[in-house]
């Protein structure tokens, strides 16, 4: 018998649209695959929902593996207690530095990064060049994860760190703050409608310093409703869709080809989370956890973001590229510039006894 | 159409049923769905005295519901990593045990609900639901930027807490317990709705002047009401929190309050088991809308819209006889 | 030429019925009392005309309209205006607005109801909810005026004022009614008043009317019967 | 900071007012004078601004997009308020509160369906793309300068209509007793028909116009509903001054005490925790505003009982 | 002399410009009606609303048998012994008759912070209650809804819940007002043996009642007292005619 995969994700309200790129990613790897069933819930975005859904997996639905969420409040909600019943999870998106050092599980996996890992890897490639760096940053755990990441491994002056408001839309307020300070260069995380408002609203603003980011804020799925504004913004990410790996073209043709849109870095992490169960299922009976276990650690797929393992905490050890916007024709997207880092991986594993 | 108090049993006895019938045939999720259902609308209840009853719409319930919530994970997650809670003036362990954290849920809401009440009352109608939404959204802004305890990304507590002679980790049981507390405080709620003080809050909800002319201060009695609203649904936060095994700023999020204000209107206003109805019905609808289809929220919202278009007084209104139970 | 007329007209309040068959006709110019001890149906009568109730039976005829196939605010403009039992001002208003709110086309307008109630030009930027009871009396019949009817229907519209105000105003309306053949429909305690302005009177009893003819008629044993003087 | 940084934030706390003002201003008009409690007016905001990135992005022209979003938003409301709200005048506000509830979902699930899960594309027109100096060599985004003006003229506008034209007089009267009302002969159903058509205008309006340099998707007016409301209730219901005074405090607490608090408190603790600490209470601090002019004013600045 | 039970002295109050009470001392008698007349808009609600505590006056004191109660709240006024009735009614309009009455009772025996027992099972409020329904002729209607009642019957029921508070001295405010001429006959001879059980201070329109039952009458023109007297010296008092009377009140 097969494997039986519980999926919650966020596929209502504002922030669907991240839930359904891991979605359709997840579902076109597996697509076929008769030893693959796959079980889908919304979770609205909300922790508790995600919670009751995750009962429900385990106790009616009866799922061997779960995967989906995509934010980190939810993870923290629902991974441990899912993967103290014995359940693995496979994180499709979001890693919270907590599941990575001393509350890592054998059951968890994840397959995106640790939500450091792209800021750690610009903190590296823009150290030299960039001069003094102005940092923002919503006030919540991600947004202060993401900034330590930069803190950790920029070799540089920080001109200042500025937290806003979670879900704030007006800027005015810092970007006079930037053109103001004596920063050559803005790094931000501002990820979906925030990212959004601020590229426009700086767009106008007349502030001409140069601005970078993790990928969240300038994925495919928004670059479209920021246009111009985003063109020549540099950001960090594992996967980009002229990322020449064996089948990553195949990947983006064949997503584009069922899902009428260009895949962003979501699909991507939803496609390989589908590969790398589909891998281990191949491999070993879940039923023998062990087993499983042991064959999901071993990452024997073919990543569209190129080399992927597992460190031992069972978090990705993958290159991070250095991406720039550019305009394809009428098309707002990204290209690789070069590499950020090399086998990059998380600085928690330490803590953690796996 | 059956009279109210028929409607009422069925629905108070349609929880249990469920929850044994789950028990049967072994589906142990619909038992935490009606445990589930069973908390919210105790929570809805605790509303329901100042709302209902009180006229205080309160869009600011969550604040309560969310300390709640915090007082168990606080306690427990103390508890759970031998670290003792400083309060500055002792030093207290945490502690696992649900009647000690329920004592603590109720009495931190409800000298929140004191403190916002006192600030509160002095406004009225919706001047009062702006000021309730604005102290929950200072609780809620205040715990996501807090990180002791998770800031937004909440805090887990792995293992339920214990209560003496049950097994709260045995779902069935678990249920027992929440609804034997859900009982209990229908039936107070019952009470006092019946009391002179009942009595007095209602005329107070319908003229104020005229309570103040017979000697009695409405901001005192609406106080009150609200204390001990605010208390019920701490309660019920500390018991979600349980459910759960986490907690979360969303506890105190506005749309949190705004659920509890739907469960209340959907089952009937003024109806002492108005909440119960409203909250198990929309438990149900979410549970089975969405796996309809991506877009099932439009089908929840029609659904809602029809029943406060056509049912007046709620689903016991258009089911029973008596109709809207007041204005 | 008769203006107003209904014919067992039946009414109810959800499921109580409050009005069991109620006749009654007023003629162009014609000042009709209503009368009627407490809840004996005057005000839902009221209420009916203006289409503020609907009826469930019975026929109510307006000017050669039926009034059943008209929605109120097109019955008053029909020419119906009503000066409500309990006043009824819009209390967040001025005085000015209220009476504005109400206006159209015709002799009444702002300068000549506040001549008839000056007290309400001395008033005329406060608030209606800080009015006295009397000067919100007041400002519900000016109101009533400011619309221009062609009957009015004034439900207590004296309660509350003063006897020289009283005088005054039913002193107004009958010149009004000799000027412009402004026909009333009247509901009021006072007998007395009522005898002086009144050509005709229906009584109601227990939702029905039970007794038509001349005002001079409602004395005596009428009177002692139906009212209860 | 320099004096000149301060005054700059000084205009970025007033222009956010006045954008704050335009993107309640529809709610004013149907929660502050009609008296309906109207939660769906984020989702009509929601419902311009996407008229406006579909209209943009077919035609090319800004123009003609705002123009949709006035159209769009207004005829979304005439159908809600014939279908749904001309119901709920003459109920309890819980009712209300529940049936436009009921309509965010429909109406943000709705758009979602028609136009997917991803934020849409619209741009400030390139004629007012960059930034312009004002006087003291600030240099000013001038679409901005255009919110502004926009801003103010709504703000006249509805002071006019509601204070002194005879529609706003009767307007205001049916909200205190719509019966009485239509028995002086007012059509209040089609006033009020109107009336929501044109708040939902309004607030379509808005939606396209700030839009533009904010995120165009899904979810987007419901932070809008939250602040609309606080600011109105701040200001007082039924109030425009009101409204256009709260709206100001609002963005000029939020944009200062997200600037300032952070740079005060790094005065008595180190940085980091400063500025973590500063902006966790600066995000507490509209709030903390509307609870404390509530406590003082129980109805508002410029409100009566 | 007897001591008054209500004795007022000196009340002032002014709403921007206008002075709607202007010095005004009044007092009531153990067993008297005393009657406040005067133009609409003359300052009497205002001046009830004073000595009741709704309004706070700018000057003057309020003294209630001996007390000085001016700086109470309405609540703590009416546990003194002031009971009142409104110019427009102020009920529970969604509960029943008897209901209203019902927390005039728990006022008056202070019995509110109960929550555990039916109130409407406590048979001592429940015959205060019904007794006061009856004595003002309720009782068929004990168990209607204010809202479904005429104006007529409302009025009848501020009177009866002011009844149950046994108060020492009654305030009314137009009682006779939206009542039929055989309600206000009933009306008239029912506050005729009131005021054997507490005074009253009346307001009041209807100058048949006010005459009928006035033991002094006290006039009251643009906030100021103009003339305080017997019914006959009042009826005959030329001022009291053009400013209020006309010639309704034969001579
Ligand atoms: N809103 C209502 N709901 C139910 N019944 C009502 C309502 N209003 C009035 N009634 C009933 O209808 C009947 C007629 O009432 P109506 O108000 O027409 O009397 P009325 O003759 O005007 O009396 P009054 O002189 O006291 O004003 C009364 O028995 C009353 O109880
Ligand atoms: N809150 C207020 N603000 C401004 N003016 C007020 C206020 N309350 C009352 N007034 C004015 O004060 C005057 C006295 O009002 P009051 O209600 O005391 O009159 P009254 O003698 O009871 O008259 P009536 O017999 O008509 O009821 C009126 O002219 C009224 O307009
Ligand atoms: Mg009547
Ligand atoms: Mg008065």
């Amino acid at each position: 018998d097969g494997v039986k995969v519980g999926m919650i994700t966020t596929l209502s309200g504002g922030g669907a649209g991240l839930g359904i790129d891991v979605r359709d990613g997840f579902l076109l790897a597996v697509k076929g695959n008769d030893d693959i069933e796959v079980v889908i819930e919304d979770d609205q975005r909300k922790p508790d929902i995600a919670v009751q859904l995750a009962d429900k997996m385990i106790q009616s639905e009866k799922v061997d593996v779960m995967t989906g969420i995509i934010w980190s409040n939810l993870a923290m909600a629902v991974v441990p207690a899912a993967t103290a019943q014995g359940k693995f999870y496979l994180s499709p998106n979001a890693g919270p530095s907590a599941l990575a050092g001393k509350g890592c599980h054998q059951n968890y996996f994840n397959v995106s990064w640790q939500n450091d890992a792209f800021s750690e890897a610009a903190g590296t490639a823009l150290s030299g060049e960039a001069g003094k760096v102005f940092l923002m940053a919503p006030n919540y755990p991600a947004g202060q994860d993401i900034m330590a990441g930069f803190k950790r491994t920029y070799q540089g002056e920080i001109a200042a760190e500025v937290y806003t408001k979670l879900g704030q839309t007006d800027y005015a307020a810092e970007i006079a703050q930037m053109r103001a300070s004596d920063a050559d260069q803005i790094y931000f995380f501002l990820p979906g409608g925030m990212g959004i408002s601020f590229m426009k609203q700086y767009a106008g603003s007349g502030v001409d310093k140069p601005v970078s980011g993790p990928a969240f804020s300038f994925d495919q799925g928004i670059l479209g409703a920021i246009g111009d504004a985003a063109v020549g913004a540099k950001n960090t990410a594992h996967w980009s869709k002229d990322l020449d790996v064996p089948g990553n073209a195949e990947f983006v043709a064949a997503f584009q080809e069922e899902f009428g849109r260009l895949p962003s870095i979501y699909a991507a992490q939803g496609y390989d989370t589908g590969l790398l169960l589909a891998s281990a299922a191949a491999k070993a009976d879940v039923d023998d956890a062990d087993a499983f276990r042991a064959a999901l650690k071993e990452a024997d797929f073919q990543s569209v973001r190129g080399k992927f393992s597992f460190a031992a905490n069972h978090h990705p050890v993958q290159d991070i590229y250095l991406r720039e916007v550019i305009k394809e024709g009428d098309l707002v997207t990204n290209r690789i510039v070069g590499t950020a880092a090399t086998d990059h991986s998380d600085p928690y594993g330490a803590d953690c006894n796996l | 159409m059956l009279p109210e108090r028929m409607l009422n049993i069925i629905a108070f006895l349609a929880l249990p049923l469920v929850a044994v019938v789950a028990v049967v045939v072994d589906e142990p999720f619909t038992i935490t769905l009606a445990t589930r259902a069973a908390i919210l609308a105790l929570a809805a209840v605790g509303l329901n005295l100042a709302l209902g009853l009180g006229g205080l719409v309160s869009l600011g319930h969550a604040v309560f519901f969310g300390l709640g919530g915090y007082a168990m994970g606080i306690l427990a997650s103390h508890a759970q990593s031998f670290t003792p809670l400083d309060l500055g003036f002792v030093m207290f362990d945490g502690t696992k045990s649900m009647p000690i954290i329920w004592l603590v849920a109720i009495l931190v809401s409800a000298l929140a609900a004191l403190v916002i009440g006192l600030l509160a009352l002095r406004t009225a109608g919706v001047y009062f639901i702006m000021i309730t939404l604005a102290f929950g959204q200072m609780f809620y802004y205040f715990t996501i930027s807090w990180p002791a305890y998770g800031g937004e990304d909440g805090l887990s507590i792995y293992v339920r807490n214990s209560f003496p002679g049950v097994n709260t980790l045995d779902p069935i049981q678990f249920f027992g317990l929440v609804f034997a507390v859900l009982a209990a405080v229908l039936w107070l709620m019952g009470r006092i709705e019946t009391s002179p003080f009942g009595l007095a809050i209602g005329a107070a909800r319908q003229n104020a002047v005229r309570v103040e002319t017979v000697g009695l201060s409405p901001f005192r009695l609406r106080l009150v009401a609200f204390v001990i609203s605010g208390a019920v649904t701490g309660l019920a936060g500390a018991l979600f929190a349980d459910l759960n095994r986490f907690i979360s700023p969303t506890m105190f999020s506005w749309q949190m309050s705004g659920e509890f204000i739907v469960f209340i209107v959907l089952g009937g206003i003024g109806r002492l088991y108005g909440p119960v109805v409203g909250a198990c019905l929309f438990v149900l609808l979410e549970h089975m809308l969405s796996g309809v289809s991506d877009f099932w929220l439009i089908y929840l919202g029609a659904v809602l819209l029809l029943v406060v278009l056509f049912a007046r007084g709620g689903v016991i209104g258009a089911l029973s006889k008596e109709g809207a139970a007041h204005d | 030429m008769t203006l107003l007329h209904l014919e067992r007209v039946e009414a109810s309040y959800g499921a109580a019925q409050a009005l069991f068959g109620v006749d009654l006709s007023v003629e162009e110019g014609e000042v009709l009392a209503l009368m009627g001890r407490n809840g004996m149906g005057k005000s839902t009568t009221i209420r009916v005309i203006c289409r503020l109730m609907k009826h469930s039976r019975g026929t109510v005829h307006f000017a050669g309209r039926d009034l059943a196939q008209l929605s109120p605010h097109a019955a008053a403009r029909a020419g119906l205006g009503l000066v409500p039992e309990g006043r009824r001002v819009f209390a967040p208003l001025t005085v000015r607005e209220n009476l504005i709110a109400a206006a159209r086309p015709g002799p009444w307008d702002f300068a000549k109801v506040t001549r008839l109630f000056p007290r309400l030009a001395e008033r005329e930027g406060q608030v209606a909810r800080h009015l006295s009871g009397g000067e919100q009396q007041m400002l519900a019949i000016g109101r009533a005026l400011m619309t221009n009817p062609r009957l009015m229907l004034l439900d207590e519209a004296t309660e509350g004022l003063a006897p020289v105000v009283r005088q005054e105003i039913w002193d107004a309306l009958d010149a009004v009614r000799r000027e412009t053949g402004l026909a009333l429909i009247v509901v009021d305690k006072s007998l007395a008043e009522l005898g002086r302005i009144a050509d005709c009177a229906t009584i109601l009893e227990r939702g029905r009317s039970v007794w038509t003819g001349p005002m001079s008629g409602v004395a005596g044993e009428v009177a002692n019967t139906y009212l209860g003087v | 900071m320099t004096t000149l940084l301060l005054i700059e934030q000084v205009l970025n706390g007033l222009q956010s007012g006045i954008m704050l003002f335009l993107m309640a201003a529809g709610l004013t008009l149907i929660f502050g004078v009609m008296g309906l409690i109207n939660l769906a007016h984020g989702s009509l905001y929601m419902i311009g601004a996407f008229a406006a990135a579909a209209v943009a992005a077919a035609t090319g022209s800004f123009l003609l997009a705002l123009f949709a979003s006035l159209v769009a938003a207004a005829a979304a409301g005439v159908v809600i308020e014939l279908a749904v709200i001309r119901r709920l005048y003459d109920r309890d506000h819980l009712d209300q509160v529940l049936a436009t509830f009921a309509l965010i979902l429909i109406l943000s699930e709705g758009t979602r369906w028609l136009f997917g899960s991803f934020p849409l594309y619209l741009d400030v027109p390139s004629v007012l793309a960059g930034p312009v100096t004002l006087p003291g060599g600030i240099a000013y985004p001038a679409y901005r300068l255009v919110i502004i003006l926009v801003g103010l003229a709504v703000a006249a506008g509805l002071f006019l209509l509601i204070g002194r034209t005879r529609i706003g007089i009767q307007i205001r009267a049916g909200e205190a007793d719509r019966e009485m009302i239509a028995a002086l002969g007012v059509n209040i159903s089609a006033l009020y028909t109107l009336v929501f058509a044109l708040g939902a205008a309004l607030a379509g309006l808005a939606g396209a116009l700030v839009g533009a340099i904010q995120s165009v998707q899904v979810g987007m007016g419901e932070p809008v509903l939250i602040l609309a409301f606080v600011v109105i209730v701040i200001g007082g219901i039924g109030s425009i001054k009101g409204a256009l005074v709260g709206a100001l405090l609002v963005g000029l607490t939020d944009t200062l005490g997200g600037v300032l608090l952070p740079l005060a408190l790094g005065g008595i603790m180190d940085a980091s925790s400063a500025t973590s600490i500063g902006s966790a209470i600066a995000s507490m601090l509209i709030y903390v505003l509307m609870a404390v002019v509530l406590i003082f004013r129980p109805t508002g600045l410029y409100g009566t009982a | 002399m007897t001591e008054p039970l209500l004795d007022i002295r000196g009340l002032s109050k002014s709403f921007g410009a206008l002075r709607a009470t202007d010095d005004v001392s009044l007092t009531l008698l153990p067993g008297e009606i005393h009657a406040l007349i005067g133009p609409n808009g003359a300052g009497k609600s205002t001046l009830i609303q004073q000595i009741a505590g709704g309004l706070a006056p700018d000057a003057g004191r309020v003294m209630v048998n001996g007390r000085d109660v001016t700086d109470l709240g309405t609540a703590d006024r009416a546990k003194c012994g002031l009971g009142r009735t409104f110019q427009i009614s102020a009920l529970a309009m969604e509960n029943t008759v008897l209901q209203n009455a019902m927390l005039g009772a728990v006022g008056a025996t202070r019995s509110v912070w109960r929550f555990l027992k039916p109130v409407m099972q406590d048979t001592h409020l429940c015959a205060e209650a019904k007794a006061a329904i009856e004595r003002v002729g309720l009782q068929d209607v004990a168990h209607a809804r204010v809202g479904t009642l005429s104006h007529g019957q409302r009025r009848l029921l501020e009177v009866a819940v002011a009844l149950t508070l046994n108060p020492k001295l009654f305030l009314m405010d137009e009682p006779m007002a939206g009542l039929g001429a055989e309600g206000t006959a009933r009306m008239t001879s029912f506050l005729n043996d009131l005021r054997r059980e507490a005074p009253i201070l009346l307001v009041e329109h209807d100058m048949d009642a006010v005459f009928t039952l006035a033991d002094r009458i006290s006039v009251l023109v643009a906030g100021k007292v103009i003339a305080t007297g017997t019914p006959d010296e009042i009826r005959s008092n030329p001022d009291v005619r053009t400013a209020y009377l006309g010639d309704e009140v034969p001579l």
